[in-house]
């Protein structure tokens, strides 16, 4: 008999903010909904019911039409459902087999761990995603593609009858996104039940059999993958035609002269990268995650240490001991991981912003608070970020307002920029903030600040950028000027051996 | 469900507390809890003379207006010369404070219980946790409250400021255990207690007199001496130094075989005295013979076991200062190679003290006039050397026993 | 200026005041004729809060920045022993010998912020092996064991002489220490860092903050105010003491704790730290005047904590305490 | 067999094992007893507390939690243990009863840990002052003696005339321990709940019942050591054990427990333990003088964890380049 998910009228509100709005539908065995929908549209709120970490206020889930109430997460666990969260849910001291079995350690005797049968197990695991892993590793020591495969492999070893995957593609490499892909057919074929959340529009096409969208907590519409193409999802997602997103940038082009050159910089991670960067010019950095360019931009900023190269700053040589150091001479990086580096989640807004301008808002001895108040509203209104008041705390927001509270830092009134370093801005936000983020990129570049733009969405990197940069392994494998540039060129150069499964990709 | 246990939990603990702060039998808001009996007429009645040790015979009996030296009939609890009858005053409130909890101090507590009656006062205590600046401002606390008197051991480290505060105060006081001395050596507070360095001399002093009864007639030289000591406090450190002094002067030659252990580095319980006992014993098996002297009990105890676990029973004798540990071992049938102790009874330490605190209460005698006729030369007031006993197996019960009949609550 | 009262309503403060004024209350009630209140009793309460507010300062901050520091008190104890050696061996001037003292101090701070940040020791195990073993170790070897007296003048007058003869000198110096390092704390970028740094260790330094030197300057600091209560605790006792502050360091950082510093670290104030202090000591001091029996008095205190934590429990709606803090509820 | 050889001179214990082999040498140079039969027994005896206590003290630090009031509920233990028989309970039932005491006052701990969300360093710190002021009051700051000889010999007897039988407890219990913690499941979940609290609670591991067991288990075997140095002492003592669990805590880190959980094994800790107690118990043989034993025991941790974090870095730097 088919298996039949059914999200009944679901509701979840958070002190003010509606997480979802009377969500309903339904999902067959055998295929896999897409779901997608700006950030802040509910979808990991979905995924958190699901699982059993949260409750909702209102309507349910059921299961084959008996309908399921899961006080812990075990009990969703028993209702055969697994997810696999962005954040990875391993325990980096302990080995792969023991990850992977994790709650359900093979037992044979009193309570004795049958180690036995957890390698043979393991193995069996390994070989049917045929990756180069031992049982034994310890998973702390695994590169980060790899421990988001013990993730996937720890829920395929559930057997679960109902899989969700949240955004699994970001840190892999091309060859473990295709091994994914292969393995959700193969859960397809034995009649499970997958839910797929992802940003990228090329993975959706090619993996989903319908797409579910989501706004502002309520169901938009749900489309077959078969009928429907990017630009009608994308005027789902945020009722506005992306075709012009690009096209109504308005941009500055008055590029200067070289404000930054960094000559064969060498790091952990980077091997002799050079480049220059002009002021008002925004200079686009793509290539595949592990390409070594937030590594080559922590280095600059001083974040990681430098082993060799030589870096100019206006004409002058510098080398930054420390980001104190680079944000002195007007150098800044909004990081990639927004809550780890970013934010302190438990201090307000005010304090998130005014940071790193502690000593520019002082009165006398001590800070002047109405100041910082002032920093803090002017950049809430020019970012729009959705809070009562400045006061409010920064982990009560959603991922879209904490990323415009980074923005806001490096750009406040009292930072004299020189270089803005962004690193994936538009990472995990929702369709409709990341126009407005490209405008403001442009706009910083029109104020005369050089910005180097970081971003693993290949439309989005070519469209924004004046220059582009390709990176692969920690070296620069070309630069392209945005009108010459087209997808299938910076591809080619970000890639090597993988063009088989790119091509299918695109 | 969560919020309503804890609601119960507050509720359990603030009732609990308020019991807490009613522990006090005698709350010192004025209201004497039992009307004082009468105590017997104060007759002129000849006291026992005091068991072996430093016992002074009695003088003539004194009138009761001259302001007489109150040491003649310092043990017996029935007659005091202040010459001011206990029922016609209104009870006095004493303090007694003291550093740390101790077995002699709890008793001197219970002594003390059992005094009240007789000489209505009521008694407070106070236990510093070893904290000496916390001690002070009890002191200053309670001088505010208008206490009558304070029974108080004076931390040797800090003798000279906590004078200064009591004198501040002008409430009479005595020191108990340990003396008070200024730069010259001379005693400046009424102290009832034992000098450290006689105490742990007598104990030395027993085991070379008593020695042969255990081993025959051995060679003097194969003696060595295992000497405990807590060099932080005062009176154990005199106590240490007395043993060394007198185990050399009876045994110039064994200089060598002379091991002192210091337990400064673990906590004063017997697992310190083992550790460091086993370790030395062990160390240095060329030494045929041991005494060993314990500053404190539970360091012989310690001892006693390291040489019961190296079985070194027939070659070590171990002695100790207090008499709190090795009476309650023989109760339970212990003859190991620890024979002695030094007996302090907690009454032969209350009786004198509260005497003489109770004197210079009802202003029939000051520190200089207090226990003229005992006073050693060259101190300004006296230092009250408690009478004790050598305690060994066989002589221990009969001990306790005179002293309760010397003190005339038997 | 209503959002302030109403702010400092729903505060932790608020729920603290009312612990302090239900606990005078109820002493007041039960002092003999009411000396719970009286002047007298109230300098004695101050009196036996000077040491706790040093190291609970000290200790306070650090535990802001995100760690913990068990050293302070026989880092105060061997600063002790080294004045009263000082004093009494050498003719040096009583401030020349206070600077010494407090420098032994700032050192043994760095030493704990150079085992924490460079050998990636735990600040626990750092600070137990620094304090307890090896600056208490320390504070014998200085003295050898014995208790030296001071006789210095200077000294004997800031431990024990009180202004207009009703004020310590130690209590003003304890009140303007905890009041200064409150307005460091709440006003200056100094202060501002402490609680970034103990927020989000790497957001800070990605933003210009430099957590290493904090943890330096913040160990140095509690470091320097240890050796300064240890030479409050011996300039009143007019002697170099050994056990000295040793065991102040539990109950200071228990005060701190019960005034809303979260072992997390990242909040917590010194106004949260002085009521806190100011109940523990009230206690204390509230059962020596009622003349409570000194073994109940123990059990009172371990109470009084558990009621303190019970209470933080029933104020806080739901949100545990500190082990869980950044589960912000993000959508 | 090349790699075997590496991975056991990388593990943190084989730093000890340096450390340990180091000190004995020095120790019989200077004084030849030191390794003899009688004092080897002396660190056995000596190593008893410190080690029963690190047993129980690094399971929770495994999971992540800590328990401060262990020290004082074994003395109270004790005193319990003492005041029953006093009271003519036989010593069978008076130990059973004790050991039924030490699990209540886990179960306490872990209420108030784990329901009430109390920071376990300050709440277990409140029951220790609260044990502390309670066996004062019970005993009268007096000891409580024990006239029962049957009971004292489980202090003193040797088994296999060599250990005594507080230490072969001990031994049994951190090799029961240790094959818990590596080859049963629950031993498996304490590092799971120690190393990522948040995934165990997601998979369906309650983090809060192990905890909850582990208080209870800490509680049981402080009451046992409680129990058995009152055999040992003749007595119950208000003022025993004081400051041993930090002791234990020293122990166990030394062993390569981390503190803020998820790492750590009892061959580590049995390691740490033997080290600790041997280093204090050589310092008293060759007589050094007792303040620098003091220090020498901070230096010691201080220098066992510099040792293994430079060994770290080493080996990391060997990885990076290889």
């Amino acid at each position: 008999m088919e298996k039949l998910l059914e999200f009944n009228n679901i509701s979840k509100a958070y002190p003010g903010v509606q997480a979802l709005d009377d969500v309903g539908f339904s999902v067959k065995g055998g295929r896999v909904a897409a779901l997608m929908g700006e950030n802040g549209a509910g979808k990991s709120t979905l995924l958190k019911i699901l699982s059993g970490d949260i409750r909702p206020d209102a309507g349910g889930i059921s299961i084959d039409g008996k309908a399921q109430s899961f006080e812990s997460p075990h009990r969703s666990l028993q209702a055969s459902i697994s997810v696999i969260y962005q954040e990875r849910q391993l325990v980096n001291d302990m080995s792969v087999m023991e990850n992977i079995f994790f709650e359900d350690l093979p037992v044979s005797g009193p309570g004795f761990v049958n180690r036995s049968e957890l390698r043979r197990g393991t193995q069996e695991i390994l070989d049917v995603f045929g990756l180069p892993i031992k049982p034994a590793d310890i998973v702390g020591r695994l590169s980060v593609a790899h421990q988001q495969m013990v993730e996937i492999m720890k829920a395929y070893r559930r057997d679960s009858d109902i899989i969700a995957f949240d955004e699994p593609t970001a840190p892999l490499t091309d060859k473990e996104i295709d091994i994914l892909f292969r393995l959700i057919a193969k859960l397809k074929e034995r009649g499970k039940i997958i839910l797929y959340v992802s940003h990228r529009m090329a993975e959706v096409f090619r993996i989903s059999d319908e797409i579910i969208v989501l706004k502002d907590g309520r169901l938009v519409n749900s489309f077959e993958t078969a009928r429907t193409d990017e630009a009608e999802l994308v005027r789902a997602m945020i009722g506005r035609d992306i075709g012009d997103t690009y096209a109504n940038l308005n941009r500055s082009d008055n590029i200067g002269d070289v404000l930054l050159s960094v000559k064969d910089l060498v790091a952990k991670g980077v091997h002799g990268v050079s480049f220059e960067l002009r002021r008002g010019e925004v200079l686009g950095f793509a290539g595949l995650i592990g390409a070594g360019r937030t590594e080559t931009m922590r280095a600059i900023f001083g974040a990681d240490p430098i082993i060799s190269g030589e870096i100019t700053l206006e004409g002058k040589k510098v080398r930054f001991r420390s980001p104190k150091d680079a944000i002195a001479n007007g150098v800044a990086l909004c990081p990639e991981d927004r809550k780890e580096q970013g934010l302190v989640l438990g201090r307000s807004i005010r304090d998130n912003i005014s940071m790193p301008v502690l000593s520019k808002v002082k009165k006398g001895p001590f800070l002047d608070v109405r100041a910082e108040e002032s920093l803090a509203g002017e950049a809430v209104r020019t970012y729009k970020i959705k809070t009562p008041s400045s006061e409010k705390q920064a982990g009560e927001l959603s991922g879209g307002n904490q990323q415009k509270i980074i923005l806001g830092r490096w750009t406040s009134g009292k930072m004299d920029t020189k270089v803005l370093i962004l690193d994936e801005p538009t990472k995990g936000i929702d369709v409709g903030t990341k126009a407005e983020v490209y405008q403001m990129v442009c706009d910083f570049a029109g104020l005369g600040i050089g910005v180097i733009f970081i971003s693993s969405e290949l439309t989005e990197v070519i469209n924004v950028s004046d220059n582009i940069i390709v990176m692969r392994d920690g070296r620069i494998t070309g630069r392209v000027a945005r009108r010459e540039a087209t997808e299938e060129r910076v591809l080619a150069l970000a890639m090597s051996d993988y063009q088989e499964s790119m091509e299918r990709m695109v | 469900m969560k919020k309503a246990v804890a609601v119960i939990l507050t509720l359990l603990m603030v009732f609990s507390l308020f019991a807490c702060t009613q522990t006090t039998e005698n709350t010192p808001s004025g209201s004497p809890s039992q009307s004082p009996t009468p105590t017997p007429t104060p007759s002129a009645s000849q006291p026992a003379q005091s068991p072996a040790g430093g016992g002074e015979d009695a003088e003539t009996p004194p009138s009761a207006d001259t302001v007489t030296d109150v040491s003649a009939l310092e043990n017996t609890i029935g007659f005091f010369s202040s010459g001011v009858e206990p029922a016609s005053r209104d009870t006095y409130e004493i303090v007694w404070a003291y550093m740390r909890p101790m077995a002699l101090f709890q008793n001197i507590t219970t002594a003390l219980k059992e005094l009240e009656p007789q000489l209505n006062f009521t008694t407070t205590e106070y236990c510093a946790n070893s904290d000496i600046d916390a001690m002070i401002q009890t002191i200053e606390i309670y001088s505010d409250q208008g206490v009558d008197g304070f029974m108080i051991v004076v931390d040797p480290t800090a003798s000279a400021r906590i004078k200064e505060v009591l004198d501040g105060t002008g409430i009479p006081y005595v020191a108990m255990l340990n003396s008070v001395r200024d730069e010259t050596g001379s005693e400046i507070v009424p102290c009832v207690g034992i000098e450290g360095e006689i105490a742990g001399a007598e104990t030395i002093q027993w085991l070379y007199d008593n020695y042969k009864t255990y081993w025959g007639d051995i060679d003097e030289s194969e003696i060595g001496l295992l000497d405990f000591n807590f060099s932080p406090n005062v009176d154990f450190d005199d106590r240490h130094n007395g043993s060394k002094a007198r185990f050399l002067e009876l045994l110039p030659g064994n200089e060598s075989k002379v091991f002192s252990a210091d337990g400064v580095s673990g906590a004063l319980d017997e697992q310190t005295g083992y550790d460091l006992a086993s370790a030395i014993l062990a160390a240095n098996p060329d030494v045929k013979y041991w005494f060993v002297a314990g500053c404190i009990e539970l360091y012989s105890q310690g001892a006693a076991r390291a040489v019961e676990t190296l079985n070194m029973d027939d070659r070590v004798l171990i002695t100790a200062v207090g008499s709190d540990v090795l009476p309650a071992e023989w109760d339970g049938g212990y003859d190991g190679s620890w024979v002695s102790c030094l007996a302090l009874s907690n009454y032969q330490y209350t009786i004198p003290g509260i005497c003489a605190l109770v004197a210079q209460m009802d202003g029939k005698a000051t520190p200089e006039t207090l226990w003229q006729s005992r006073r050693a030369p060259g101190d300004q007031v006296t230092f009250y050397n408690v009478s004790y006993g050598l305690l060994t197996r066989d002589n221990y019960k009969e001990f306790f026993e005179q002293v309760l009949v010397d003190s005339g609550l038997a | 200026m209503t959002k302030r009262i109403n702010k400092f309503l729903r505060s932790k403060h608020f729920s603290l005041v009312v612990l302090l004024v239900m606990m005078i209350a109820f002493f007041w009630a039960f002092s003999k004729n009411h000396s719970y209140l009286g002047l007298n009793n109230i300098r004695n309460i101050l009196n036996s809060t000077v040491i706790y507010t040093l190291l609970a300062v000290g200790g306070g901050l650090v535990i802001i920045a995100g760690e913990i520091d068990l050293s302070p008190g026989y880092v105060g104890t061997a600063a002790g022993a080294v004045m009263a050696a000082l004093l009494n061996s050498t003719g040096l001037p009583w401030l020349v010998v206070v600077v010494m003292c407090l420098a032994i101090g700032v050192v043994f701070g760095l030493i704990n912020a150079f085992l924490i940040n460079e050998l990636k020791l735990q600040s626990f195990i750092a600070t137990l092996a620094i304090g307890s073993f090896i600056a208490g170790g320390f504070a014998y070897i200085v003295v050898d064991g014995k208790t030296l007296e001071i006789k210095n003048d200077a000294i004997a007058l800031i431990g024990t002489g009180r202004i207009g003869g009703f004020v310590p000198y130690t209590i003003i110096i304890s009140t303007a220490v905890i009041v200064i390092y409150g307005v460091i704390l709440a006003k200056t970028k100094f202060g501002r860092c402490v609680y970034l740094c103990g927020g989000n260790r790497e957001a800070a330094r990605l933003t210009g903050i430099s957590p290493r030197l904090m943890s330096y300057i913040l160990f140095a600091n509690s470091g320097m105010l240890g050796a300064l209560a240890g030479l409050l605790y011996d300039a009143r006792l007019k002697a170099g003491n050994l056990t000295g502050t040793n065991h102040y360091v539990f109950p200071a950082i228990t005060a701190a704790v019960l005034g809303g510093l979260s072992l997390g670290g990242g909040n917590g104030d010194m106004l949260g730290c002085f009521l806190g202090l100011l109940i523990i000591s009230g206690f204390n001091n509230g059962l020596v005047v009622l003349g409570v029996s000194p073994f109940w008095q123990n059990v009172a205190s371990g109470l009084l904590l558990l009621l303190a934590l019970t209470l933080d429990y029933l104020t806080k709606r739901g949100t545990k305490g500190g082990r869980a803090h950044g589960k912000a509820a993000g959508v | 067999m090349k790699s075997a050889v590496r991975r056991i001179i990388g593990a943190k214990e084989f730093t000890l094992f340096l450390v340990m082999a180091a000190a004995v040498v020095v120790f019989t140079a200077i004084n030849r007893n030191f390794l003899s039969l009688d004092n080897i027994r002396n660190i056995f005896n000596s190593a008893f507390v410190v080690g029963t206590f690190a047993v129980g003290m690094s399971c929770l630090l495994i999971s992540g939690e800590l328990d401060l009031s262990s020290a004082n509920t074994g003395m109270m233990a004790g005193v319990l243990i003492s005041l029953l028989m006093n009271a003519g309970v036989p010593w069978v039932a008076a130990l059973i009863i004790v050991l039924f005491f030490g699990a209540v006052t886990g179960l306490i701990n872990a209420f108030f840990v784990n329901v009430l969300g109390f920071t376990a360093f300050i709440s277990t710190l409140g029951v220790s002052t609260v044990y502390g002021g309670l066996a004062l009051v019970f005993t009268n700051a007096q000891n409580v003696p024990i006239g029962n000889p049957a009971f004292w010999s489980l202090g003193s007897i040797n088994v296999f005339e060599v250990f005594p039988l507080p230490f072969f407890i001990m031994i049994i219990l951190l090799t029961a321990y240790g094959i818990i913690l590596f080859a049963t499941r629950f031993g498996r979940r304490l590092y799971m709940v120690g190393g990522n609290p948040n995934s165990s609670r997601l998979a369906g591991i309650n983090p809060k019942k192990i905890t909850t067991i582990l208080f209870v288990n800490n509680g049981v075997i402080a009451s046992l050591v409680g129990s058995l140095l009152a055999a040992r002492m003749h007595m119950g003592s208000p003022l025993a054990l004081s400051g041993s669990d930090l002791d234990a805590i020293t122990a166990a880190v030394l062993g390569g427990v981390c503190f803020t959980g998820g790492s750590g094994n009892m061959f580590g800790v049995f390691l740490g333990i033997m080290l600790l107690t041997s280093f204090q118990n050589g310092l008293v043989v060759v007589g050094v003088d007792s303040y620098y034993r003091v220090v020498a025991k901070g230096v010691l941790l201080v220098a066992a964890l510099a040792l293994d974090f430079y060994r770290e870095r080493a080996r990391q730097k060997q990885l990076l380049s290889s």
